[in-house]
């Protein structure tokens, strides 16, 4: 009996000291979570396309340091934020990651910020849209798009260049739904414009021609659409267009995911004349993005890239460029610190690192869709310069912004 | 096995006794749940989620495997427990204890109002209205946006220490010790519940819903009573899983988390106690694995683990177990 | 003037056209031993599915001692004292034949919808579960999974389970149903060691079962009763013998 | 008014054939084989993903897929009843659940690893696109071409289950499978066509509804739900039943999400739970 108690005993300390390797000093672990499987599984496609075009085209060490990545899948389940939670603290308790990336959805974000604060490690968000989330803790950074940044630039133009009156809104129940909603109803009814109506659709909905039909008979002039990736930008493109509702009829302004490839290619000519405003699109033109569409495409059998992968890429980008900066020390604040401010040439233009939110600062295009040797293409047609979040903005002039970009 | 000595008169008693006996491997069992903190502290978390996973596929098991009445949305109970607690704790009462309580009880009391529904109906139509429910459920929590926080979760939830000492860390420490505990003493009341006249009559329901009104069982009040302590212990399960993340997302109240208890359940085997528990630890513990090694595709490997076990071991693992001892001893006798 | 144990008065049941009881009026006194004949389909189970609640009539009355149980639900039939077996075994595959049983006392005694007390605690049950398997020589077979037994002990445990419930009348649908003609006899060796108190009306087809052990004979013919007589009448009776013995035999 | 109801019910029902023509095959395999088959959406996807290689690897026409995806799906179907589920037709309904919600799980990795994970665009011919307008009121054309294909398909299995020979040899297989072994029919021939017809149906609906829902490889999951409420109000082995009450859920989801948005699938979901409290074998159901 006593010796397979101390049989026991030396497995299990044999065990203790294998599971918790010396952290070896020259390799730097990034945990990614993302949702690689489930409705959102095409969201962690991208992102990951981009943090792997990023590595490859820059390799895989950094200041004399390995950078090794960890991949962890947060869509099992669907939308399962205490999921994405637990994935963030075992990333750092079990496989001692320096720095998380990733979150493809918003409530993932949220429901992992205090862990960030607490473990004092860094998340690179490449994705989760809403507002508030770089105010829940002081350790995130975002690359993608502050939602209401683009969709306010949006409204103005729709209300002052675009010729909209009267507009409808149309936006999925949650969070970036209702923060885009809110952004875009706010500037076009400051720009003079009138919001005669909206609905919020569930995050699963097969059918949208109840609410296409709605939108009809409004009358309103024109319509506002926010929808996440996965199927519902082309199932409610199709059925706007069932019903009648096309840019020839009804002004369409929406966020970037509508005018995407695949919904594109199933709405065909229907969908020309949808003005968007988004910080991204393949069409860009400049040679940072030329060469950035080439390797997405070589790497997803030809598709284009969209605002998930350039997300990636440059969420990928910033670790590099701030790891560079503090001579491979990724110790949370030091790191933290290293990305506020910092400024580069990404392939949807320049952006840089809000020093005071941790945001990203970056052009928003507007663009309309035309066409382009025969499809229907995206074609930017203005600009408005280093957008910064207006929400934060908002806090901050209400003086409820902690000097650490967190909300008080 | 014959529980009695030779020669001695026959005590039926003893019979019943020797059946719900503490087996050594039961011991084992639970003490090999304290492993953990040894052999793997780095998977206390995941360790946490088995836990309540394994409570939830208990109280469902009590359903499925003791009573024979199949539910595929059992997932109404945990999101209902998962959500009271963490309302509770949210709107400024973050003791877990008490928050505990206070969601089975409420869990209990829905239990009770759903249970009139259950007993009017069997089979196939009982199967679809548990995930008409479920389904139900899902979008009045979803439309009380305001309450719930809809599809972004329920956010603000913040627990305080247990007994005032032991924090909710990072490391999944306490979180681990508070879910084994509470896990622990449900199966103790589970255990006896089971092995109880009551848990008798349920056996009796599962193996012949027919006979039981002829021995003079009221079967709607019985059936009743298991629906309210199956939905008790399945709140319970919830409220642990909101508590110990802190969080209650809309996933909570899902088909796919009803239909993943299932699978648990039937995977470790029904109608045996320890097979919800098994199944639990098993499925979680493939499926943070396979995921690990391949995220992308992983979902190939857990359905093939599925398919294989459900052919080469009916019954689930501890059903296959079960006939292969006693295949051996057939054949040594 | 005997007691009377249970009376139905002018029961009557439909399936859609199809008449399955016709005004069924009979009665069976404390005590007695009656036999319900028939040819199949005579609609024999389901009179005893209409007394004891599993069918609810179109119309008609049961009586039980000297209360209406016409509109009361089977479980509580069985708790006033109305308990019957299955011609097809009906019982619990995967419990023990002392679980059954076990599970039958306790539910008579009330402790059946205990969930804090432990089984083994309920001794008294238990030991009456085993005193009855014993009078019916199942003791020795009660710990194994009833699914095991012969088909002869699960006809015994049918009777057993049936006993558990202490009834004042208990109706037997076959007892000896499926079982070989030489094994039959120490099933009704059982059936006629029940108590005197009990009153027993059973379906049987073996007509030299029925002459011995019934006191009455009742005969059913398409849903209704053709007659009801002692032994020695229905065996004289033309038209039992044109209907039901003449059919039967050619 | 009337044309926005009209157009509302136009739209609501083609949804619902379109429901119908998935769940279809599910009330056949379900009702008259008594088997639990959760893996009925990935026939579906196996004919959706036919159809999508097809048009754009190979440019066939859209019509012309359609035949080749309710194949493929049967074949696939037939494959899977060979090796698999033929051992478990006398198991329990958990598990058969099991193993068929195992294979839904194999179906989403292998359709992600072949096709990817990004939603399969398709481009209709010009024919099925647009609407016709008559007067106030106006049609979806591909909808009502989902409507002409459902009562094409209900004509074709009322008419060969009810008055064909191999429909009297399902239904005898059905209604007691020992007296129809007995009478030398090949049970299990039957029962293997009639598996491989609903699960071709599945394929041939899993083609249609890539216009309105998309298809991606969640798509075997997605709508499993719907599938089963469409068998469980409609009554098991119902094809009457199946029809109506697609078409019902179909009207009620687009006329609650139309007139009460905030509540969403509530209503939807509320009819479901009370029409199978009230006639829980079905509504439709004959008995």
């Amino acid at each position: 009996m006593k010796k397979v108690f101390a049989g026991i005993g030396g497995m299990a300390t044999a065990m203790l000291l294998g599971l918790a390797p010396a952290q070896a000093q020259d390799t730097i672990k990034i945990g990614l979570i993302m949702s690689f499987s489930g409705q959102f599984a095409d969201l962690g496609t991208m992102m990951d396309a981009g943090v792997k075009l990023y590595m490859k085209e820059h390799g895989d060490t950094i200041a004399g340091k390995k950078i090794e990545i960890i991949r962890k899948d947060s869509g099992a389940a669907g939308t399962a934020p205490d999921v994405a939670k637990r994935l963030a603290q075992e990333l750092i308790v079990r496989d001692k990651v320096d720095i998380i990336a990733g979150f493809s959805l918003t409530p993932d974000a949220l429901a992992a910020a205090d862990v960030f604060t607490e473990s004092k490690k860094v998340a690179v968000i490449m994705n989760a849209a809403t507002a508030i989330i770089t105010a829940r803790s002081p350790y995130f950074a975002r690359t993608s798009i502050p939602l209401p940044a683009a969709m306010g630039a949006l409204g103005t133009w729709a209300a002052k260049t675009g010729g909209a009156k009267k507009t409808f809104t149309m936006v999925t129940n949650y969070g970036p739904g209702i923060d885009s909603e809110i952004a875009f109803q706010t500037a076009f009814k400051a720009a003079g414009g009138e919001v005669i109506g909206g609905v919020r659709f569930p995050v699963a909905n097969p059918d949208f021609s109840a609410f296409a039909q709605q939108l009809k008979d409004s009358k309103a002039d024109s319509v506002y659409i926010f929808v996440p990736g996965g199927e519902q930008p082309a199932a409610l493109g199709k059925a706007l267009a069932e019903h009648g509702v096309t840019p020839k009829t009804v002004k369409i302004f929406s966020s970037g995911e509508l005018v995407n490839d695949e919904p594109l290619k199933s709405m065909g000519d229907a969908a020309l004349g949808i003005i968007s405003g988004w910080s991204y699109s393949w069409t860009h033109k400049s040679d940072t993005n030329a060469k950035f569409v080439k390797g997405i495409n070589e790497m997803l059998n030809g598709r284009n890239p969209d605002q998930f992968a350039v997300s990636g890429y440059d969420g990928m980008q910033l670790i590099y460029k701030a790891l560079e900066k503090t001579k491979g020390n990724a110790d949370g604040d030091t790191l933290i610190a290293a990305m506020k401010g910092l400024a580069w040439e990404s392939p949807r233009g320049p952006v840089s690192i809000d020093p005071e939110t941790r945001d990203i600062v970056q052009n928003i295009y507007l663009r309309r869709v035309d066409t382009v040797n025969g499809k229907p293409q995206v074609v930017e047609f203005d600009k408005l310069d280093a957008v910064k979040d207006p929400v934060k903005l908002q806090l901050k002039a209400d003086g409820k912004l902690n000097p650490d970009g967190t909300a008080k | 096995m014959n529980a009695q000595t030779p020669g001695a008169a026959f005590n039926p008693q003893e019979v019943l006794r020797a059946q719900v006996r503490w087996r050594a491997l039961e011991i084992i069992f639970w003490v090999a749940t304290l492993a953990p903190f040894v052999l793997t502290p780095n998977y206390l978390i995941l360790c946490s989620q088995i836990a309540i996973a394994a409570l939830f596929a208990l109280s469902l098991d009590l359903l499925v495997g003791y009573s024979g009445i199949v539910s595929l949305g059992h997932a109404v109970y945990f999101g209902v427990g998962a959500y009271s607690a963490g309302l509770l704790a949210k709107h400024g009462w973050g003791e877990p204890i008490s928050g505990l309580l206070f969601a089975s009880v409420v869990t209990a009391l829905v239990g009770y109002l759903i249970s009139f529904i259950m007993v009017r109906i069997t089979h196939f139509a009982l199967i679809m209205v548990t995930v008409g429910l479920c389904l139900l459920f899902g979008e009045i929590a979803n439309s009380l946006h305001d309450v719930t926080g809809g599809d972004d979760g329920l956010q603000g939830v913040k627990m305080w220490s247990i007994f005032g000492i032991y924090r909710f860390d990072m490391f999944g420490r306490t979180a681990y010790v508070y879910t084994l505990v509470a896990t622990f003493l449900s199966f103790l009341v589970l255990r006896r519940i089971i092995n109880s006249p009551f848990g008798l009559s349920l056996r009796g329901m599962r193996e012949n819903q027919r006979r039981m009104p002829a021995i003079g069982v009221p079967m709607k009040s019985r059936l009743q009573v298991v629906y309210v302590i199956s939905a008790c212990f399945a709140g319970l399960a919830g409220a642990l899983s909101a508590q110990t993340t802190q969080f209650v997302a809309l996933d909570a109240l899902s088909f796919q988390r009803s239909a993943e208890v299932l699978v648990m359940l039937i995977l470790g085997g029904a109608g045996r106690l320890y097979g919800g528990l098994i199944g639990a630890a098993m499925f979680m513990v493939a499926r943070d694995q396979l995921a690990d090694m391949n995220p992308q595709y992983w979902y190939f490997w857990l359905g093939l683990l599925l398919v294989i076990v459900i052919i080469f071991l009916p019954n689930g693992i501890l059903g296959g177990l079960a006939a292969l001892i006693d295949r051996v001893r057939s054949r040594r006798s | 003037m005997t007691e009377i144990a249970l009376s139905t008065s002018g029961l009557n049941k439909k399936f859609g056209s199809l008449v399955v009881a016709g005004d069924i009026s009979l009665e069976l006194p404390r005590g007695a031993r009656y036999a319900l004949i028939g040819p199949n389909g005579a609609g024999k189970t389901t009179l005893i599915n209409l007394m004891t609640g599993m069918l609810a009539p179109d119309s008609g009355k049961i009586t039980l001692g000297t209360e209406d149980i016409t509109a009361v639900p089977p479980d509580v039939r069985v708790k006033r004292g109305l308990v019957r077996t299955f011609q097809i075994n009906t019982l619990f595959p995967n419990l023990t034949p002392l679980e059954a049983v076990t599970l039958a006392v306790c539910e008579r005694r009330g402790e059946a919808g205990v969930w804090w007390k432990s089984l083994p605690s309920c001794k008294a049950a238990a030991d009456e579960a085993y005193g009855i398997l014993s009078s019916l020589r199942l003791g020795e077979h009660c710990e194994r999974p009833t699914k095991q037994l012969a088909y002869g002990q699960q006809r015994l445990l049918e009777i057993a389970l049936a006993l558990a419930s202490k009834p004042k009348v208990l109706l037997l649908d076959e007892p000896a149903a499926g079982v070989p003609k030489e094994e039959s006899g120490e099933l009704f060796a059982a059936v006629a060691g029940i108590s005197s108190d009990i009153s027993v009306l059973f379906i049987e087809h073996d007509m030299e079962v029925v002459f011995r052990f019934a006191s009455r004979i009742i005969v059913m013919v398409s849903g209704r009763i053709l007659v009801e007589g002692t032994p020695d009448e229905i065996a004289a009776n033309e038209r039992v013998r044109e209907v039901y013995l003449g059919s039967g035999h050619v | 008014m009337i044309a926005r109801f009209v157009s509302l019910l136009f739209d609501g029902f083609a949804y619902g054939m379109l429901l119908f023509v998935l769940s279809v095959g599910l009330s056949v395999t379900l009702g008259m084989m008594n088997f639990v088959n959760l893996a009925h959406g990935a026939f579906a996807m196996v004919g959706g993903y036919v159809a999508i290689a097809l048009m754009n690897r190979m440019g066939w026409p859209f019509l012309a897929t359609l035949p080749v995806a309710f194949l493929a799906a049967a074949l696939f179907s037939v494959v899977l009843e060979r090796v698999l589920y033929r051992r478990l037709y006398r198991a329990t309904d958990l598990d058969q659940s099991l193993l068929t919600i195992g294979i839904v799980f194999m179906s989403i990795a292998i359709a992600a690893y072949v096709f990817g994970t990004n939603q399969q665009p398709v481009q209709l011919p010009d024919y099925l696109r647009g609407r016709i307008v008559l007067g106030d009121f106006s049609f979806g054309v591909y909808r009502l071409f989902l409507i002409v294909s459902a009562l094409i398909i209900t004509g074709l299995m009322v008419i060969g289950l009810e008055y064909t020979r191999f429909g009297a040899q399902v239904r005898a297989c059905v209604d007691n499978q020992r007296m129809a072994r007995g009478l030398g029919l090949n049970v299990d021939y039957v029962f293997m066509m009639t598996f491989a017809l609903g699960s071709g149906l599945a394929g041939l609906g899993g083609a249609l509804a890539i216009e309105p829902m998309g298809l991606d490889p969640n798509f075997a999951l997605k709508y499993l739900v719907y599938m089963l409420i469409v068998v469980a109000v409609g009554g098991l082995a119902s094809i009457r039943g199946a029809f109506f009450t697609a078409g019902l859920l179909g009207v009620i989801d687009i006329f609650s999400k139309y007139y009460v948005p905030w509540i969403g699938g509530f209503i939807l979901y509320l009819v479901m739970v009370g029409l199978l409290i009230w006639r829980p074998n079905g509504v439709f159901a004959r008995r």
